[in-house]
């Protein structure tokens, strides 16, 4: 049966502009989490809870990171947590990257924007326990909302993007594109028309892209977060997703 | 304690039911607990074919409550029929299907569909959905419409028959003394309100289709009136919801007129919403010194 | 940045005003604050005679909101007109007379009262009381009866009359295009949505009233929905209420088609609500690449 | 002009059944309070304030002093504060225990129920001030929300009464009246049924008594806790009162 979680905040950090990250104990949660999963958070004296992905676990800790960014009163309310207290969350939820499809010796494109980058680390870092090579694409507004760079470097071989180009390359992530060179697949997450770029761009390739919608329930029993799909049907982001091939659904 | 109910058509266990569209058909809430320990299950809204309904985003979040437009996205009565329903009848409980439609002769294709399936216990008549735009509203806001598509689905039907009721008119009792007098075995109310909210950097509304559903605890205070004012002026049960989340909300709708109740929105924030409600319900009855639900329900009779 | 705006006799440094009765004759908030820094005062309802109003509990709190039951306490016009309209004059702002009645005479005596003074600025009609038994609910749901009264109070007064919309209605344009028939310089919406809630330990309402007003924060999904369906179908202006207690709650109103605002129930939070948001509008409005009250007017126009 | 304060919570203690004390630190409004005022306290979460009487104040460290009894949602969230959080505040409102006529050499009777005895406690530690002599009777649901009877010890001929006999007096606080003696004055507070009971058997004596009502603004603008007056007229209780002359109000 699923559960309902209290997950004990063990830290709190803001790591770039408006960009918060949370370190939470909770074993069960961490053990079950794959790569593109999300927790959906209950923040009190709001109705709905909130979907944040999963940034990274550490199964040995029993801990699950996430990342976010302030965007309005919930997120604004769970970067103000401290140390100690408990935050109520449901999940593993949805389906998350499958890699079973990404053979070793391979050679991986990830490509995240802004707040989408977390999903996609947690992804890489999974990958890199496999014998792939990945390149790793980061698109952010502006330098100030950098993250996670040094990380990606570790494991990947990373370009930075910036909107305004006040840090790294200059554009959109399909900007770098062609430096890339070839690759077996591509994992994509961030901002819808980031996503819309991305696979227009790379319509030819193998791709999965991780979706956002507005949420009633997040475990599919709402309908509110369905999403058409290519064969004239739908599927909902919060449970049959939030990550689909791009090729069977229409952004 | 005595959680019992009998209403027409329906013996409930205890007088709580995840509401219409909130629950799905059931299944991936089995996932949290057992369905059985349900007083029933109203399912999501059925119409004749499949329906896609509107575009995202479907929902938004207000204070103390939350918009709704799905549009009653439903694979059609058939597919219930087929692939829902027997997976619900596993379950100790009882079913309800809510009915839906835009036109008279829709509405009478489910009910007659349904009708034909042995583990459907009643109806519930969804004259009241805000946000489908051929006409599926004016069935709930009409009294002479609302007559009849209660004694078509009546006729169309051998089972109970629970109109559900819109709070987007005027006069309330109005409305609940038109379906009584159509045949109606039961009132279900509210359905959710009518309201909207905008997007500020476009200055447009943030549901796709503009308007959507109001529905949680903040319209609480509008389903209590309107079960009071028509407990008044009708004698058939009545299923109340519209913003229950605790135990006390329950007896709430009880004393007011209620003799079952429905919880919807709560299931989003809580998906033991329900059945956390049912563990509580004896000792908050306790609390304020009832016997059993049975024994709120006779004693308000005094009180009214 | 410039946040005036111009209604029918009415010319106001932002659009800002406390709502009727839940500011007094402003006398206590006067107390907080100066308060010519409001765009205008809107005054507690004005009857013909004094009225004591309901009995008490008069209120009662709900989730994001309230219910209330004041029943219209006030000293009579002649007694408003002597003491407290004089006071409220010194300060350099704006006032409208909430006119109330049980009855066309009453209406059109305190029209005429305050048409008489030269302190008061504007009439805002209120039609849609829901705690006043005697009748004052039927002006306000019942198109040809707000037509009449909106016609007969223009007839017996100067001063521009706005008309106050009841939300306890199915259709809340076809009000709005009655009043604006019979002349109505402008509109006022929403008053309460008529609620009720329960004492859990004796079962009866907790309002002596039994029913009560619902405003606050719980209503604003409401309010916008009736101020943008109103606004594609009139044209006079629209003074927004309804749960307002922010700067961006009050761009939201602007956007769905108001004029200007008046904030209710968030005074009784914070005694500031006002001057706190006239003071965030600015950078709430730079935010959202508006220049001025006027430009979030008047690009709306190509959003709808 | 009038504020809002930001009230330090310096601790927070049950100190009988369901009964909370909480010290606050504002040193303005623990200079202008007089006994028989109260706090209009803003919770997180609810849209009405809560009053709560002022229960004492210490002019020197700038405290003052709130008693109260967790009996809904709001004083539930009060009860969970932690020393170091701000309570919003309006006050100190209303008007309270005039004792401008309370002669120096005379006798005081004192009435308070349940949670109604914070004030009183307040006005019993000024009149003790005063060159007058004191006599406190207190009424109790039972032993278990017995508060500050060491307290008033102190400074009064102290009775306690509890409802069901289980500390002190058994019965009503009128039931220990006829041992009190002659007084010039009475003060009371207390439930409502309490007060009309006070006041029936004390209708011959001057008496002060303070009253509470469901309110919304709590500054006297909205009407919501009007009270009948002998005059045929009303009064507001929350900025006219709480304290009225039991010979003036209708209860
Ligand atoms: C599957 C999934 C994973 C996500 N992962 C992350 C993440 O790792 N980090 C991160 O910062 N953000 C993530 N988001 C977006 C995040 O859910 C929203 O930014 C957040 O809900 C905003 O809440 P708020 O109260 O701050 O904003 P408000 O705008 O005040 O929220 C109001 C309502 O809108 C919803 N909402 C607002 N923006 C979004 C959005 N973009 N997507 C879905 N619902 C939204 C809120 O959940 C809430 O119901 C994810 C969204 C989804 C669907
Ligand atoms: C002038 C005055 C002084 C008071 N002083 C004290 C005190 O010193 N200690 C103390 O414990 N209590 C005192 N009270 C009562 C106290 O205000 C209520 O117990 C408290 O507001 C209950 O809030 P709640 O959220 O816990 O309860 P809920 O019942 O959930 O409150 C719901 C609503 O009802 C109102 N309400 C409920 N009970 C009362 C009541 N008895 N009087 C007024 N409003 C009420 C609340 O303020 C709120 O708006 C005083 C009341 C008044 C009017
Ligand atoms: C997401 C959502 C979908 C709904 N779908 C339906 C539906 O299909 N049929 C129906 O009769 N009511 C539907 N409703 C209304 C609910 O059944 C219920 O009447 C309403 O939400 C009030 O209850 P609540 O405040 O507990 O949610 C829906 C409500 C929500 C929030
Ligand atoms: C305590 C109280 C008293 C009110 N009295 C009046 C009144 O006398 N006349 C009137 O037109 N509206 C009255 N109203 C309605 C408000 O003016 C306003 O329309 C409504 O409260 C919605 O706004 P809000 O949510 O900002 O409070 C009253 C509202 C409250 C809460
Ligand atoms: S959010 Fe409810 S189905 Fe996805
Ligand atoms: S509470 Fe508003 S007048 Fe007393």
């Amino acid at each position: 049966m699923k559960k309902r979680h209290e997950m004990k905040v063990l830290s709190v950090e803001t790591i770039a502009k408006e960009t918060v990250e949370m370190k939470l104990y909770q074993p069960e949660v961490s053990q079950q989490t794959v790569p593109g999963q999300f927790l959906h958070l209950l923040v009190p004296g709001f109705t709905l809870r909130r979907p944040i992905s999963i940034a990274k676990v550490d199964r040995q800790e029993g801990t699950v990171t996430i990342l976010f960014k302030i965007v309005g009163g919930g997120t604004k309310a769970l970067a103000a947590y401290q140390p100690g207290m408990t935050v109520d969350a449901l999940g593993p939820n949805g389906n998350g990257f499958s890699i079973d499809d990404v053979s070793e010796g391979g050679r991986v494109l990830l490509i995240g924007g802004g707040i989408g980058i977390p999903p996609i680390y947690h992804l890489a870092k999974r990958l890199s326990e496999k014998n792939v090579e990945l390149v790793a694409v980061l698109g952010f507004q502006s330098k100030d909302y950098v993250f996670y760079e040094e990380a990606f470097k570790k494991i990947a071989e990373t370009y930075v993007v910036t909107n305004d180009g006040s840090y790294g390359h200059q554009g959109f992530v399909t900007h770098v594109f062609p430096e890339v060179g070839a690759f077996d697949q591509y994992f994509s997450c961030g901002p819808l028309p980031m996503l819309r770029a991305v696979t227009t761009e790379l319509q030819d390739s193998k791709g999965k892209v991780s979706l956002e919608e507005r949420m009633g329930c997040g475990v599919g029993a709402c309908m509110a977060c369905v999403l058409p799909t290519v064969d004239n049907s739908y599927k909902k982001i919060c449970s049959d997703g939030p990550v689909f091939s791009a090729q069977e659904v229409i952004l | 304690m005595n959680l019992e109910v009998k209403l027409p058509g329906l013996t409930l266990k205890n007088p709580i039911m995840p509401a219409s569209g909130c629950f799905g058909f059931g299944k991936e809430y089995s996932e949290f607990y057992d369905l059985s320990r349900l007083g029933a299950i109203i399912m999501k809204a059925a119409t004749q074919f499949e329906r896609f309904g509107n575009p995202t985003p479907r929902v938004a979040e207000t204070s103390s409550g939350m918009l709704n437009a799905i549009g009653l996205q439903n694979p059609g009565v058939e597919r219930i029929i087929a692939n829902e329903v027997p997976r619900l009848a596993e379950y100790d409980t009882s079913i309800i299907a809510n009915v839906a439609g835009s036109s008279l002769e829709e509405y009478i294709f489910v009910a007659r569909a349904f009708n034909e399936t042995n583990d459907v216990n009643a109806l519930e008549l969804n004259i009241s959905c805000p946000n489908v735009k051929e006409g599926g509203i004016q069935f709930g806001t009409d009294p002479d419409m609302a007559k009849k598509v209660t004694a078509a689905v009546k006729e169309a039907s051998n089972l109970p028959v629970y109109v559900k009721l819109s709070p987007n008119v005027t006069n309330i009792a109005e409305m609940a003394k038109a379906v009584e007098e159509a045949g109606a075995d039961g009132l279900s109310m509210i359905n959710t309100l009518t309201g909207m909210k905008l997007h500020l950097p476009t200055g447009k509304p943030l549901i796709a289709n503009q308007t959507g559903g109001l529905s949680g605890p903040a319209i609480k205070p509008i389903a209590i009136r309107m079960i009071y004012e028509v407990r008044q002026q009708v004698s058939i049960p009545i299923i109340g919801m519209g913003g229950i989340s605790t135990a006390e909300d329950v007896l709430e709708f009880l004393q007011a007129g209620a003799d079952a109740v429905a919880v919807g929105t709560a299931n989003f924030q809580n998906p033991f919403a329900c059945v956390d409600i049912i563990d509580a319900l004896p000792e908050t009855l306790i609390k304020y010194q009832y016997t059993s639900v049975q024994d709120v329900i006779e004693r308000r009779g005094a009180v009214v």
